[in-house]
């Protein structure tokens, strides 16, 4: 089934109302950086209260959207002219948007209620919060948008809210270049979407969805593909995917609570988004640019997996991991309408078990001094009791534990992917079992085992404001999938919004793949507990075999950026400024230098003797006088 | 007979340039281009014969006049010049170079 | 036939002055040479039936302008004379390049053109030289001859404003003059009064007649030492002054 | 409405104020003069504006007497679209410049309030040139305009300022010179016995003849804007010039070049423009990246600055040749927010080099910390300057390259690769200034005070507020670029698929 008719919105109801959904957080962002230290008091209050605000918008709206007839479910609100002849601002009000903004609003609001606990005693809490509402404005407008120009706007704006968050910490040398590299890969990205943008506008003279979509068959096949190749340049920045993961590491040198909702839940999935919404356009199923979706989905998914195995930095853990479950939903998005659903079941979940998984890490990292060392925890789990339950119940879901959240989607995904494509499938499968490895490898390292802190930490568990949010989001970590997969509710959902497959899925509980997911998982947790349970950690990092640093030092990524890019790059910048010092403006000077010098030289004929000067004008009238006559006897 | 006052003229005229080349004292050098301007004359005299009209012999005298103008304001300022450095010769006074 | 001798011989004259003055290292010879020049001239333009101007030419020039020659050449200094040695490089071999150039060039010029036989100023002058140029100055001319004129004051003027020097300090009062002869007069012993005029209290006011003090005795300030020592060798000298001349011989 | 004559009042206003200034004996009294003359402009400018309609004819507020009658010179002055919003960029920038300099002249012996008065001669100067309508004019304002900021860098700006101020003047003037020559045979060629622009389009026939004449229109422009290679004065102005004065000049001054080339070359000499367009486009192109990446390896701020405004003008020129509706456009619009994003970008690296003393990046570090608005604002403007969406260069770079691409494809990519290269810069430096560990050097810096409030926060309010709603702007420009094209005789390239209508 096609995608539903993109309808202009008649007014009324809920739906003309979304734009407070942007303007709200918006509003107090603007209110909490221009009102400065005056408004330190009750900032925080301010932003969660916004951000609480946003979702009961979103909420009214979803409400209005389902009462509504699927065919009717997608409605564009026109806001006003952006660029005349080019773009408006508009919202285009779908299940798909409907679904993100629930999300974002939902978790962004339990991430802001966990700050502050978690900011309390940051000078700055302030300007945290400002930051953390224009960032869920920035991510509505991105899902709300009805065009790319403003979808771009949002785009960039959660780039700008993560390079600010990420660089909050600023006085760490560590954290500012971690916030410069993450917005300068991510333009590397954005270069994709901007050039797609352009040759959209070139062949269809508008960037408005309600105009592309329908007559994006018209283009030619290589344009189609070129589109899409582009549009995933995009999603691959934003959403950390091979070759332009590198970022996402580092960024987890922003608090905690950012990387929960920025790094995990919300930002990052921002290309599976795009990809998933100019699915049906530009990545229809089968075509060449779908294929090189599903083959970045599952390189990265293996990567991020791989990575995931050898961190021993709590969050650069949950970051590799987080690396590899956008490839799972990547890989869903790649392969056409059947896997959208999928994908976007996996996001949401994924969505609130990672937000549960990194909010649960961050408190152990507020009971243990900042300390992010795994090696340095061990045996929290008596300790930490609500932190070890809700990182316990993220982790089943997030490794596929039976009935929980990650084994509906994440098994959804691999069985359409089997049906798609055999080879990509059991690739899927095993990064499964990877993930088993290094989820239970992380529970193990941190919440079994003698406790290998030193004696300057008291841990303790964190304040009601912090442990409310883990428990909220474990609740939905665990039931979310079954509601979401069951009966295909979230399928039909969406199918206005992205269309559906001819056949509907049914769920086998008993597949082999299935079978062989959990049997995978079951060995890689096998073997963790087996390494880390059963035998003592090591507090100081062993060196490690070849393949063990492999994956510590992400594979090489860094490594290779800087052997490709940045030192080339260094390289072709001083050449440019010398270029530019000696060789144009060199050209330059030494024109003036050449005719300063010999007319220098020339000077010296001055000599100031009266007599040189008669001389010189008695030579002319010699020679004229000689001319006279030549020329008289012409 | 043009002819003939021309190139003595001219012959003056050469003379009175090398002198004004060559010598240093500024007094001397003055009477050089004196020189040169009777010579200029002589062909103006010669001129005005020739054509037959004395618009030459008018210029002249108006050379003359100039001549004797120019005398006076030149040989005050070699006497102001001397009067300040003790010294006539035209070489000495070259501070105004390059 | 008058005329070409008359030009022939002038012309060897004036042109040898010319290349006496340029070489002679004495500037009063070279003034000289210069008015044999002028005078040379001026008979050349009396031969061309140019009367007035002759008379200007000796008036004005030879006249008016070489004694003002002479005057600056005492000024600076009569027997100064220069030294030949040129001290600029290649300026005098250049300079005699180029003068012998312009020279034959414009001679050989003026020898390539044919020249009508000469008009002559028979009948411009039938009224008189001066009448005919009067009429021109006095109407074509008119303009320029007035700013002539305006050039002539400013060049009196300019003269009088260069020549003029500034004076720097107050001009000293006869009461300053007067203690000032009496100081040196203290300190050095140089009498204070004016020095005696020859021939004071004499016969005769002749400058070989020395002066007499009150007392009869001879001012040896006024004793003149050239026109002594002549007497003294002529053996005509008066004895007095010969006594004075002996004490300073000594 | 049409009988009052604005520009003459703008510039009569200006220059009167500059006279009045310079006669003062006080020189507080003098800065708050001109700061009053100077918000009188814009205030008249402003009211100017809101007469204006933009479906009106071409050119309003004409005023035409005669000059030199025998050759045909008038003093006329009028204003389009394209000309209004740069005359409206002046009008805004100079009272911001006024109250940005309030300290700056004091430094040298030079005399403070002749920097205010120079500083209302040159607003006067900027308005005359973009009013013009009689190419003589329109050059005597062009050569005219280098003598204040001659004097501005010369004798208030830093250590190497005469250097800086001699090779700008050279460097403009050669530029000039070419245009003389052009302007005098353009008349010629003409033969209309008239100076005033609207006889002069289409005038030029013979295509050796045009290319010749464009030439000598173009290079001066593109010495002005500056263009890759004629960049190298640019840097060296920009770094010696008072903050002030170098927003002046990259901010306003370089536009004249830039708005040249769409006004004069583009129309007086269309198929020698067509003729031109690779050459301008491959060296737009250049100027983009290039700039940009020697802007990377700068260490002194304002080189810096100055370095990224030659990647930016290369847009600008790019968009102009490009000869599509929207690129000319997103070009017209580019030079107003650049001029407004260099301006504050300028203005604050202003602030903290005074604070500091010193130009060099390196002797900055962590100012964040001690500095929190001045950093805010110092990373706006720069995020301004990398070209944000949600701030105003945005939507001028993205409207050049989206409508480039409709003609050039390649080298909009390419162009599109300063958008990566931007992000370095910008960021790299306010990395090194603003973040890290706070450098001993600074511990002590202050923070913004009141008045430099005022001097950054309406320009960061209209970038933001451009940067949202660009519409008011774009209505004015659209109307008069588009008959610029339309003298040009070019017409946008059709979308490749029809988009059926009403969908």
């Amino acid at each position: 089934m096609e995608p539903a008719e993109i309808l202009s919105h008649a007014g009324g109801g809920a739906i003309s109302l979304a734009w407070l959904m942007i303007v709200l957080p918006l509003a107090g962002a603007a209110i909490l950086l221009i009102g400065g230290r005056a408004t330190n008091k009750w900032g925080h209050l301010l932003g969660v209260l916004m951000s609480v605000g946003a979702f009961v918008v979103a909420a009214l709206v979803f409400l209005q959207l389902i009462g509504l007839d699927p065919a009717q479910r997608r409605q564009s609100v026109n806001l006003y002219e952006f660029i005349p002849g080019v773009a408006n601002i508009g919202l285009l009000i779908d299940p798909l948007s409907i679904s993100f903004c629930l999300l974002i609003t939902f978790v962004g609001s339990l991430i802001h209620v966990y700050s502050i606990g978690y900011m309390s005693h940051d000078p700055d809490r302030r300007r945290f919060f400002a930051y953390l509402n224009l960032f869920v404005a920035a991510m509505l407008l991105l899902v709300l948008a009805d065009n790319y120009v403003a979808l771009f706007i949002g785009w960039e704006g959660v780039g700008l809210a993560s390079y600010l968050l990420i660089g909050f910490w600023q006085y760490k040398p560590s954290a500012a270049v971690a916030a410069k590299k993450a917005f300068v890969v991510n333009r590397v990205g954005d270069f994709g979407l901007l050039v797609a943008m352009f040759l959209i506008f070139a062949q269809f003279g508008t960037l408005s969805y309600a105009e592309v979509f329908p007559n994006a068959a018209q283009a030619s096949q290589g344009v189609q593909t070129a589109i899409g190749l582009l549009l995933l340049l995009g999603a691959c920045g934003k959403s950390a995917q091979l070759p332009l993961q590198s970022w996402l590491l580092d960024a987890m040198e922003g608090p905690t609570p950012v990387s929960a909702l920025i790094h995990a839940a919300t930002m990052v999935t921002a290309g599976v988004y795009l990809v998933v919404r100019s699915g049906a356009a530009f990545f229809p199923e089968g075509s060449t640019a779908g294929l090189v979706v599903t083959i970045v989905g599952v390189a990265t998914l293996l990567a991020g997996a791989i990575i995931g195995t050898a961190k021993d930095d709590i969050k650069k853990g949950l970051a590799g991991s987080t690396m590899s479950q956008i490839g799972y939903m990547m890989l869903a998005a790649g392969i056409g309408p059947a896997g959208y659903a999928f994908a976007i079941a996996h996001l949401i979940t994924h969505g609130f078990f990672k937000a549960d998984l990194f909010l649960g890490a961050g408190s152990v990292m507020h009971a243990m001094n900042d300390e992010v060392d795994m090696r340095r925890y061990g045996g929290l789990r008596k300790l930490l009791p609500i932190t070890f339950v809700t990182f316990f119940i993220g982790y089943l879901a997030i490794i596929g534990f039976p009935l929980l959240s990650g084994y509906f989607t994440k098994d959804g995904i691999i069985e359409s992917v089997m049906h798609h494509n055999a080879i990509l499938g059991w690739l899927a499968v095993l990064g499964a079992g990877i993930t088993g490895f290094y989820m239970t490898r992380m529970v193990v390292m941190t919440f079994f085992g003698p406790k290998r802190w030193d004696e300057k930490a008291h841990p303790h568990e964190s304040p009601a404001v912090m442990t409310w949010p883990l428990i909220i989001l474990s609740v939905f970590s665990v039931g979310l999938g079954a509601y979401l997969i069951l009966s295909n509710r979230l399928l039909v959902f969406l199918a206005p919004a992205v269309g559906q497959p001819a056949e509907l899925p049914v769920f086998h509980p008993f597949s082999v793949p299935g079978l062989t997911t959990l049997a995978l998982v079951a060995v890689g947790a096998g073997i963790a507990i087996a390494k880390y349970g059963r035998s003592e950690v090591p507090v100081v990092q062993p060196r490690g075999s070849f393949l063990t640093v492999f994956a510590r030092r992400d594979l090489y990524g860094d490594a290779l950026n800087e052997a490709l890019f940045m030192r080339p790059g260094q390289w072709l910048t001083r050449l440019a400024v010398f270029f530019d010092n000696r060789g144009i403006d060199g050209v330059v000077n030494g024109l003036a230098a050449g005719v300063g010098g010999s007319s220098g030289r020339l000077r010296k004929i001055q000599t100031g003797y009266v007599r040189s000067y008669a001389l010189s004008i008695f030579v002319g009238a010699a020679v004229l006088a000689g001319a006279w006559f030549v020329v008289g006897t012409l | 007979m043009t002819t003939h006052y021309l190139v003595l003229s001219a012959l003056l005229f050469a003379i009175g340039g090398i002198g004004v080349l060559v010598r240093r004292n500024a007094i001397v050098v003055f009477m050089c281009v004196e020189l040169m301007l009777n010579a200029c004359n002589l062909a103006f005299v010669t001129f005005a014969r020739q054509n037959g009209n004395v618009d030459g012999q008018v210029i002249a005298f108006f050379v003359m006049i100039v001549a004797a103008a120019e005398v006076v304001i030149g040989l005050a300022i070699i006497v102001t010049i001397f009067r300040t450095r003790r010294s006539a010769s035209v070489d000495d006074a070259s501070l105004l170079k390059y | 036939m008058g005329e070409t001798i008359t030009f022939w011989v002038l012309a060897v004259v004036s042109v040898s002055a010319a290349l006496g003055l340029v070489f002679s290292r004495k500037a009063v010879y070279c003034a000289l040479m210069l008015g044999v020049v002028m005078l040379s001239l001026a008979v050349l333009y009396a031969v061309q039936d140019a009367p007035f101007l002759a008379a200007v030419q000796i008036i004005v020039y030879t006249g008016a302008v070489m004694m003002l020659f002479l005057f600056v050449l005492m000024l600076v200094g009569v027997d100064s004379s220069d030294s030949l040695v040129e001290t600029i490089r290649g300026q005098r071999f250049w300079a005699i390049v180029a003068g012998l150039a312009f020279a034959a060039l414009v001679a050989l010029g003026i020898g390539n053109v044919v020249f009508a036989p000469a008009t002559g100023l028979g009948a411009v002058n039938a009224a008189g030289n001066v009448p005919s140029l009067a009429e021109l100055i006095f109407t074509r001319y008119v303009f320029a001859f007035e700013v002539t004129s305006a050039l002539l004051i400013t060049a009196a003027l300019g003269a009088m404003v260069l020549a003029h020097r500034e004076r720097l300090e107050q001009r000293a009062t006869q009461r300053e003059l007067s203690r000032e002869r009496f100081v040196k007069y203290g300190e050095e012993g140089i009498d204070p009064s004016p020095l005696p005029g020859p021939g004071t209290y004499a016969r005769a006011n002749a400058i070989d007649m020395p002066a007499l003090l009150p007392d009869g005795k001879i001012s040896k300030l006024s004793v003149n030492r050239y026109i002594a020592r002549y007497e003294a060798e002529e053996g005509t000298i008066d004895p007095k002054v010969a006594e004075i001349l002996e004490g300073e011989d000594k | 409405m049409t009988a009052i004559p604005w520009l003459s009042i703008l510039m009569g206003v200006s220059v009167l104020g500059a006279l009045g200034v310079s006669f003062l004996k006080n020189d507080k009294l003098a800065k708050q003069a001109t700061l009053g003359v100077s918000l009188l402009v814009l205030v008249l400018a402003v009211v100017m504006t809101v007469g204006f309609s933009p479906n009106g004819d071409r050119f309003q507020y004409a005023e035409t007497y005669d000059w030199i009658p025998s050759f045909g010179v008038h003093y006329a002055v009028a204003v389009d679209g394209v000309a209004l919003v740069l005359i409206l960029l002046s009008a805004v920038l100079v009272p911001i410049v006024v109250l940005a300099s309030w300290h700056d002249a004091e430094q040298g012996k030079r005399s403070v309030r002749t920097y205010f008065a120079l500083l209302l001669v040159l607003e006067a100067m900027m308005i005359g040139v973009f009013a013009a309508t009689d190419v003589f004019l329109f050059y005597v304002f062009f050569e005219a305009m280098l003598i204040p900021m001659y004097f501005m860098i010369g004798s208030y700006g830093g250590a190497q300022r005469s250097y800086a101020a001699v090779k700008f003047l050279l460097y403009s003037l050669f530029g000039g010179l070419l245009m003389l020559v052009a302007v005098i045979a353009l008349y010629n060629v003409a033969d209309k016995n008239s100076f005033l622009f609207p006889d002069l389009i289409g005038a030029v026939t013979d295509p050796t003849t045009q290319k010749w004449l464009f030439l000598g229109f173009f290079v001066a422009f593109a010495i002005k804007a500056p263009l890759w290679p004629v960049h190298t004065w640019l840097p060296d102005a920009a770094a010696q010039a008072p903050a002030g004065a170098a927003v002046l000049l990259v901010g306003v001054l370089d536009k004249v070049g830039t708005y040249g080339m769409l006004r004069f070359c583009l129309e007086l000499f269309p198929d020698a423009a067509k003729w031109a367009t690779p050459v301008v486009i491959a060296l737009s192109v250049i100027g983009i990246v290039y700039g940009a990446i020697v802007a990377i390896g700068q260490t002194d701020i304002k080189r810096l600055i100055a370095y990224t405004s030659i990647s930016h003008f290369g847009f600008i020129t790019m968009g102009v040749f490009a000869m599509t509706t929207t690129a000319a456009s997103g070009a017209t619009l580019y030079m107003v927010n650049h001029g407004f994003s260099t301006g504050v970008l300028f203005l604050v690296a202003g602030f903290l080099i005074y604070r500091r003393g010193s130009q060099f990046i390196a002797d900055y570090g962590g100012v964040q910390k001690v500095a929190p608005l001045l950093a805010g604002a110092f990373l706006i403007a720069g995020l301004s300057g990398l070209s944000l969406p949600g701030l105003s260069t945005f939507v001028s770079e993205f409207m050049v390259l989206l409508g480039t691409f409709e003609r050039y494809a390649v080298p909009a990519i390419i162009g599109t690769t300063g958008v990566i290269l931007a992000a370095i810069y910008i960021l790299w430096m306010y990395q090194r200034t603003m973040n890290g560990p706070t450098a001993e050097s600074v511990a002590e810096m202050k923070d913004l005070n009141g008045r430099e409030r005022w001097v950054v926060a309406p320009l960061i309010a209209l970038i933001v507020v451009l940067g949202f709603f660009p519409k008011p702007l774009l209505d004015v420009i659209n109307p008069a670029v588009k008959e610029s094209l339309v003298n040009v005789k070019v017409t946008d390239p059709a979308p490749v698929v029809a988009v059926k209508e009403g969908q």
